[in-house]
């Protein structure tokens, strides 16, 4: 059983702090919770994603539910949103901050640690990594690999002393440290709640047999 | 073709990620069909991945800004403006090149990083989607008059893309919820453009859906084709090798997930007017040759497209 | 009432700040001011105001005397074209003008410290922005070669 | 009266104005200061100035004879210059020996977080007003005559009210509407809220009351073209349009409208109603006579040869009036936001989309359905309506307004109501985001709409629209935000409840007048609180919509307070102007001429016989351009004098 009092939380401007940073997202304070952005947003016709609710949360500090739901990652930035907003709130991009103070508390999701891991290696998010596609760029004619990172071995250098400068490698680490820490923390907890549900299952019958 | 002589005829052709290295007939059928046009395409050496908008900048916008910038310097080292392919390439490197040239406080932050490997951007190019290219500088009628074989007949779902068109501030096009500039180019092509519910939806591959949250992603695809199917298409005609892989790839991970089956050829815009040009479809990747590997795309045959279009002339 | 000293936007002087005086019309661009002011907007402490009926009345020599006595920068706001309340006496100014700039540059004055503007009734925010970016160039620029000069 | 050879003795009087000023600004300090100043002999503080007390502080001190020139640092003098002035009349010195200092708007209020620099600024602003003050002369007010005529600029129900209640008063009056009829948007509605009254069992007898008043004369279709002089003595231009109808011969019979073979869309009934190339607006439109809409005729003279009384004039032309008025009251009502624009909407698009104006034609009696509302794509009573919101305004999107339009919220509950009334199993939806009912009864209003009629409200706002291909029936997307879900709604009807926003026209208005526009393009009041109808052009009164915004208890409050400003300063008969016109010393003028062009008003005159040149007192409004220009220093403006400003500028600068 959820007790009312732990969904009661105090308002934290903290996180509001955070996203207006950036002065381009200032804008979003004077959302007025009209409810347009959502009424578009194909992602949330079959998702869960609010994107009012998740301009509120953000206003109104409720940072830790939010940043670590799938929420956000839901958005798929298609600016419909952003487009209709009749407060000229860059809704869109309101995600996009949320989602880089997530990843920088190592929230990111799995699939997005291994792109981030490609990048890093090749220069690519999606490289050559199969030598079908080097055969199928023959097929048509074109040179096993593009004349991309793939072909200049110093431009993978350059993008990866770009990220190492500002560190994104240790944000995809910490990520996945992070991630790693949560699954085994969920692990153990797991046992301990059904103790506490069967301890609560007891008890009502108990109640309820008196 | 209409000679105009006063556009430019001289590319870096960004290639970006998912082109080159999953859907190579993208890349060679722009190459072939610019090149009929008088346009020049040259190769962009070293670029890396854009990176994607909807992904690494949801990660860390400095990152994304930097990598981003460090491309741009490539073109501007070549003195050319950029082409680019693709609908989520186009947001990055033009949202990078604004952000750039209109914060400056962001400029001195980023090329502060640059200097690490020795570059610096200067904000000297453009960066223009190739269907920008096709109707703002080549037009409409000039393609039409290129057109040797029509594509009379063929029914087209065209599908524009979120990131072509918005935010719309920094497009060429402006505001616009019901713009036609795309439809006005593939019937170019003789093919007509049909109007299908929700026509201007995302695909649902952006943001990092499809790489996280593939259901959802996919859900996405099944709302469209489904409204395409209604509206009664033959193809559906794109301009970003993201939405391309979406709708191809998708169509058998649709029927995988949700038992539906569509069958329809995904073109991308080069190929469609490849083709209605005279371009050997083998050339263009719409006819498999003997060599293309198994388990490489396209996954929805585009041959049957290639043939009722033949048929029909 | 707010008791710390407070960094207004981008403009925090570094050792000095700008003395800018500004000559306004009655109509709009005081009004203006006044309109900034009922709407509490912040601006950089910099700016005195002198009311003048119509910006017609402003003199060449109001401008040098201002300029020549220390300010760093003069400010002088009339309506917008076509708005003058007394139909044209703002472009009489707008004419005035070029010709103010060109006799600074000649005396030796950055003419960047003349400044022409228009500001409305309701453009309390435009005001302030002009103020920022005023203040900024005047950093730029620098003291007035004038100041304490004046005995 | 203070002799102006006397020795300036300043008294300096610095106001608080409860924490706005002393909350930012040491008042002590700044007092002590002030008492430094050459010529200050008083130096004083006081909570507020402008109250009786603080007026009364200046007043002694007058009256003591302890000072002869009054220095106010307060407010700013576009707020009580003329309270402070009086005070110093009334204690017996010339009122233009006095000087406000403005420390508040241009201090204390927009340097709150840099109260060391506000200081040294308040010091400076209060230096400088010292400095004027002891330049200052006294001046003698002028009085100019008032006509008892007025012109009022466009008769919707604000005009029509302020004409009556003037003509009530015996003044004469000129009211000059755009269109071939008065009455304005009111005439188009079909009941009004919250009393749900009809709307033209209220306006038509105005209307007619209007038309047969003895001291109104209506110029319909007319607009004003040229205004020239000032405050009780406008000359005015009005030019009537051709009507290509004889107004005095035209009967009203309708006889040429029958056989008048082209059709055309009626304004009136927004599109939603044919009319004729002849026509009369609407049945009880005044005055009662017929025009020719030219951009639709087509000259084949079936009419000419149907008029009875030979009324049909194709050569008419446009006639211009020329007029002399003593107030002029501005009452031009609004447009409603077209909203073909806003694509996600559909409107235009989607035959089954439209505004809340032609909802109010199709509820009419005599509207385009004789108040049994369709729906347009196959006339058939819709049995679901949604109403959508806020549309065109509080929105920052291209091409729309920011404000609140102030009646939507209950115009579109009306609707629903009257709907309902009509098919009391219909279903309604309102797409709101807060519902704005603050008038006296409103909040009853909705209470009554949501628990006797049952109208759904949805909070949330429309997203966008589809069409159903099948039925035409419009399906909706918005999001129920007190549900947290995105909801998909299907409804024969959307009525868009469109926004009121300033007429297209309104900046020739401005322009013509001198009348400022706000940001929001309505036409700017002299003061939002105190002087809600006067505009900062003497004698020139704003009303109603043209304003802001405003439903109609409001737009005739609002014109009746316009008519009894207009009134009283016509009763008065005369009415004094500020004496800072400028004046020339003959005896340094060179008569190079430079000045006579440069003034707006033609108000300076070269007598060759005499070579003199002079300035009239009457025209000089007091710009200070000639004098700004004169190369021989021969102009001086009255209270902007050179002496006077250069000892602002130089005091401005402190030699700290
Ligand atoms: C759909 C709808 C329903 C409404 N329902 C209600 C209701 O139930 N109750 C209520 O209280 N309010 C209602 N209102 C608001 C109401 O319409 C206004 O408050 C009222 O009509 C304002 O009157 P007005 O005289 O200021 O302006 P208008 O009615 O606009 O009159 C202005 C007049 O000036 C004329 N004009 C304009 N420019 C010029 C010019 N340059 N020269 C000469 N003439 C000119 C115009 O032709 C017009 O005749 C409703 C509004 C709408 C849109
Ligand atoms: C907390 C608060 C904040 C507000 N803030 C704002 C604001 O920021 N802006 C704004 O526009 N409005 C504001 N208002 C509203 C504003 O106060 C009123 O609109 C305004 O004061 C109304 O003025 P009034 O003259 O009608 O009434 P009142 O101010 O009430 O004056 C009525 C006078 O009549 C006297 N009186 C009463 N009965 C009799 C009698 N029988 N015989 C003789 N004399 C009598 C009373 O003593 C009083 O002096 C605010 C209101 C409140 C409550
Ligand atoms: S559309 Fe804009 S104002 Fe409305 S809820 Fe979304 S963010 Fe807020
Ligand atoms: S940008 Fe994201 S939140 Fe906005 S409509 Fe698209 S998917 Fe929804
Ligand atoms: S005089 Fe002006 S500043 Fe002083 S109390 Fe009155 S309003 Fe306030
Ligand atoms: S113009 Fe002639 S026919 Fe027409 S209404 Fe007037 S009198 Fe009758
Ligand atoms: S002349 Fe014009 S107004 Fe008369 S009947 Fe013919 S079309 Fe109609
Ligand atoms: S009155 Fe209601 S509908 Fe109209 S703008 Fe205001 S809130 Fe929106
Ligand atoms: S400008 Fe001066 S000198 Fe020339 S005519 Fe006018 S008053 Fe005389
Ligand atoms: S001050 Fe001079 S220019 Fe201005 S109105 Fe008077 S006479 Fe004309």
């Amino acid at each position: 059983m959820v007790l009312i009092k732990e969904q009661i939380k105090k308002i934290d401007k903290s996180i509001v702090e955070e996203v207006v940073e950036d002065e381009l997202l200032e804008r979003f304070k004077s959302c007025y919770q009209c409810g347009t952005c959502t009424g578009g947003c194909p992602s949330g016709r079959r998702a869960a994603i609010r994107t009012r609710d998740v301009i509120r949360q953000a206003l109104v500090g409720l940072d830790d539910d939010l940043l670590s739901s799938d929420l956000l990652w839901l958005c798929s930035t298609c600016y419909t949103c952003y487009e209709r907003c009749p407060r000229d709130v860059p809704t869109t991009d309101i995600i996009i901050k949320l989602r880089n103070i997530a990843s920088h508390r190592g929230l990111m999701k799995g699939p997005h640690l291994a792109v981030s891991k490609m990048l890093i290696e090749t220069g690519h998010g999606v490289p050559i990594n199969d030598e079908k596609w080097s055969n199928l760029r023959k097929s048509l004619k074109l040179t096993p690999l593009p004349p991309t990172v793939h072909s200049f071995p110093e431009a993978v250098k350059e993008v990866q002393t770009i990220i190492k400068e500002l560190k994104f490698d240790e944000l995809i680490a910490y990520g996945e440290e992070v991630k790693k820490k949560l699954a085994e923390e969920e692990k153990k907890r797991a046992p301990e709640r059904i103790e506490e549900l069967e301890a609560e299952l007891k008890q009502l019958k108990e109640e309820a047999g008196k | 073709m209409t000679e105009s002589s006063d556009i430019t005829r001289d590319y870096d052709l960004y290639l970006g990620c998912v082109a080159p290295n999953r859907y190579p007939m993208i890349e060679a059928s722009t190459v072939q069909v610019f090149k009929k046009l008088g346009i020049n395409l040259h190769d962009m050496k070293g670029a890396s991945c854009c990176p994607a908008p909807g992904v690494f900048r949801s990660f860390d916008i400095p990152t994304w800004r930097a990598i981003a910038s460090r491309n741009i310097t490539i073109a501007e080292q070549d003195r050319r403006d950029i082409a680019v392919m693709c609908n989520g390439c186009f947001g990055t490197l033009l949202e990078a090149n604004h952000l750039m040239n209109s914060h400056p406080d962001q400029r001195t932050e980023t090329n502060a990083i640059l200097e690490k490997v020795g570059r610096q951007f200067e904000g000297t190019v453009k960066v223009r989607h190739i269907i920008d290219i096709l109707y703002n500088d080549v037009g409409p009628k000039a393609i039409s008059d290129m057109v040797i074989q029509p594509l009379r007949g063929v029914k087209a779902a065209v599908h524009y893309g979120c990131h072509l068109l918005k935010p719309s501030e920094t497009r060429p096009w402006g505001k616009d919820e019901n713009p036609t500039f795309f439809d006005d180019i593939v019937e170019a092509s003789g093919a007509e453009s049909i109007d299908y519910k929700d026509k201007f939806m995302c695909c649902g591959a952006g943001g990092g859906v499809r790489a996280a949250i593939k259901d959802v992603s996919m859900d996405f695809t099944r709302e469209k084709l489904s409204n395409m199917k209604d509206a009664g298409v033959d193809i559906i005609v794109d301009c970003c090798p993201f939405c391309h892989l979406q709708f191809d790839l998708g169509q058998v991970e649709v029927k995988a997930m949700f038992g539906e089956e569509y069958r329809f050829p995904v073109i991308y815009i080069s190929q469609l007017l490849g083709l209605a040009m005279g371009i050997s479809p083998y050339d263009l990747g719409l006819i498999a040759t003997k060599d293309k590997p198994p388990g490489t795309p396209p996954f929805i045959p585009t041959e049957p497209f290639v043939k009722k279009v033949v048929e029909g002339m | 009432m707010v008791e710390t000293k407070d960094k207004i936007g981008a403009v925090e002087a570094p050792g000095w700040k700008p003395y800018i005086l500004g000559i306004f019309c009655n109509w709009c661009s005081y009004a203006g001011a006044d309109g900034a002011g009922t709407a509490r907007m912040q601006r950089p402490a910099v700016l005195r105001i002198i009311r003048v009926m119509c910006s017609g009345r402003v003199e060449p020599e109001f401008v040098f005397r201002g300029l020549k006595n220390g300010a760093d920068g003069v400010l002088v706001s009339t309506c917008h074209p076509g708005d003058c309340h007394y139909v044209t006496g703002n472009y009489k100014t707008f004419r005035k003008a070029p010709l103010i700039s060109k006799f600074l540059e000649q005396m030796g004055i950055n003419p960047k410290r003349f400044r022409l503007t228009n500001v409305s009734a309701s453009e309390g925010a435009e005001l302030t922005e002009i103020i920022e970016d005023f203040v900024e160039e005047l950093h730029e620029i620098g003291p007035s070669p004038f100041k304490n000069k004046k005995e | 009266m203070v002799n102006s050879d006397e020795e300036p003795r300043i008294g300096v009087y610095i106001c608080d104005c409860g924490v706005n000023i002393a909350g930012v600004l040491d008042n002590d300090e700044l007092r002590e200061y002030a008492a430094t100043l050459p010529n200050v002999v008083k130096s004083e503080r006081y909570k507020f100035m402008c109250s009786e007390i603080g007026q009364k502080l200046i007043q002694e001190d007058i009256e003591n004879g302890e000072i002869n020139r009054v220095v106010v640092a307060a407010c700013s003098p576009r707020m009580h210059e003329n309270t402070f002035r009086k005070a110093t009349r009334e204690a017996g010195l010339n009122e233009f020996l006095f000087e406000q200092a403005n420390i508040r708007e241009h201090d204390s209020w927009v340097h709150m977080r840099q109260q060391d620099d506000a200081q040294s600024i308040a010091q400076d602003i209060v230096r400088m007003a010292v400095a004027k003050a002891s330049k200052l002369e006294p001046l003698e007010v002028m009085k100019v005559e008032v006509k008892p005529s007025a012109l009022v600029i466009g008769a919707g129900i604000a005009g029509i009210n302020v004409a009556k209640d003037l003509g009530d008063q015996g003044f004469d009056v000129t009211l000059v509407e755009k269109t071939p009829t008065i009455g304005g948007h009111m005439a188009q509605l079909d009941k009004t809220f919250p009393t749900m009254d009809c709307s033209a069992c209220i306006i038509t007898p105005e209307m007619v009351e209007v038309g047969n008043h003895p001291n109104i004369n209506i110029l319909n279709y007319a607009e004003v073209t040229k205004v020239d002089g000032f405050v009780g003595n406008f000359k005015v231009e009005i030019t009537k349009k051709p009507h290509y109808v004889d107004q005095e011969a035209c009967t009203g019979c309708g006889g040429c409208s029958d056989v008048c073979p082209v059709i055309t869309g009626n304004e009136f009934d927004e599109g939603m109603k044919e009319r004729k190339a002849i026509y009369l607006p609407f049945p009880q439109a005044v005055p009662n006579k017929f025009t020719i809409d030219m951009d639709h005729c087509i000259k084949c003279e079936l009419c000419k040869d149907e008029c009875e009384p030979d009324a049909i004039n194709f050569d008419d032309k446009p006639k211009k009036i020329e007029k002399e008025f003593g107030t002029i009251i501005v009452t031009t009502g609004y447009k409603a936001f077209d909203p073909s624009d806003y694509t996600p909407y559909g409107f235009g698009r989607f035959p089954n989309v439209i505004t809340g104006l032609q909802m109010e034609r199709e509820l009419s009696s005599f509207g385009p359905t004789v108040g049994k509302p369709v729906r347009p794509s196959d006339g058939k009573a819709p049995h679901s309506i949604a109403f959508f919101q806020c549309v065109g305004s509080r929105s920052f999107q291209p091409g729309m307004n920011n404000y609140c339009s102030r009646v939507c919220c209950m115009y579109a509950m009306k609707q629903a109501r009257q709907y309902k009334e009509k098919h009391p199993e219909a279903e309604i939806y309102i797409l709101y985001m807060d519902i704005r009912a603050f008038g006296k009864g409103y909040e009853e209003f909705y209470e009554i709409a949501a628990r006797e009629y049952g109208i759904n409200f949805i909070r949330g706002r429309a997203a966008e629209v589809f069409e159903n291909p099948e039925n035409n029936n419009i399906i909706i997307r918005a999001e129920d935000t007190l549900l947290k879900r995105p909801i998909e709604l299907e409804v024969d009807m959307v009525v868009l409840s469109v926004g009121l926003e300033a007429q297209e026209d309104a900046t020739v208005i401005s322009r013509l007048l001198n009348v400022s526009q706000t940001a929001d393009g309505f036409f700017m009041e002299a003061h939002p609180k105190l002087r809600p109808i006067d505009t900062l052009s003497d004698g020139i009164f704003v009303a109603g919509v043209a304003q802001g915004p405003k439903d109609i208890p409001d737009t005739v409050a609002q014109a009746k307070g316009a008519a009894s400003g207009a009134a009283s300063l016509m009763a008065q008969g005369e009415v004094e102007i500020e004496p800072y016109f400028s004046v020339i010393n003959n005896a340094l003028c060179s008569s190079c001429l430079s000045c006579v062009d440069l003034c707006p008003y033609t108000a300076i005159s070269y007598d060759k016989l005499a070579n003199l040149v002079t300035i009239n007192k009457a025209l000089c409004k007091g710009c200070g351009t000639c004098t700004a220009a004169c190369p021989c220093n021969a102009i001086t403006q009255n209270h902007f004098k050179v002496s006077q400003i250069m000892a602002m500028i130089d005091t401005a600068i402190p030699t700290r």
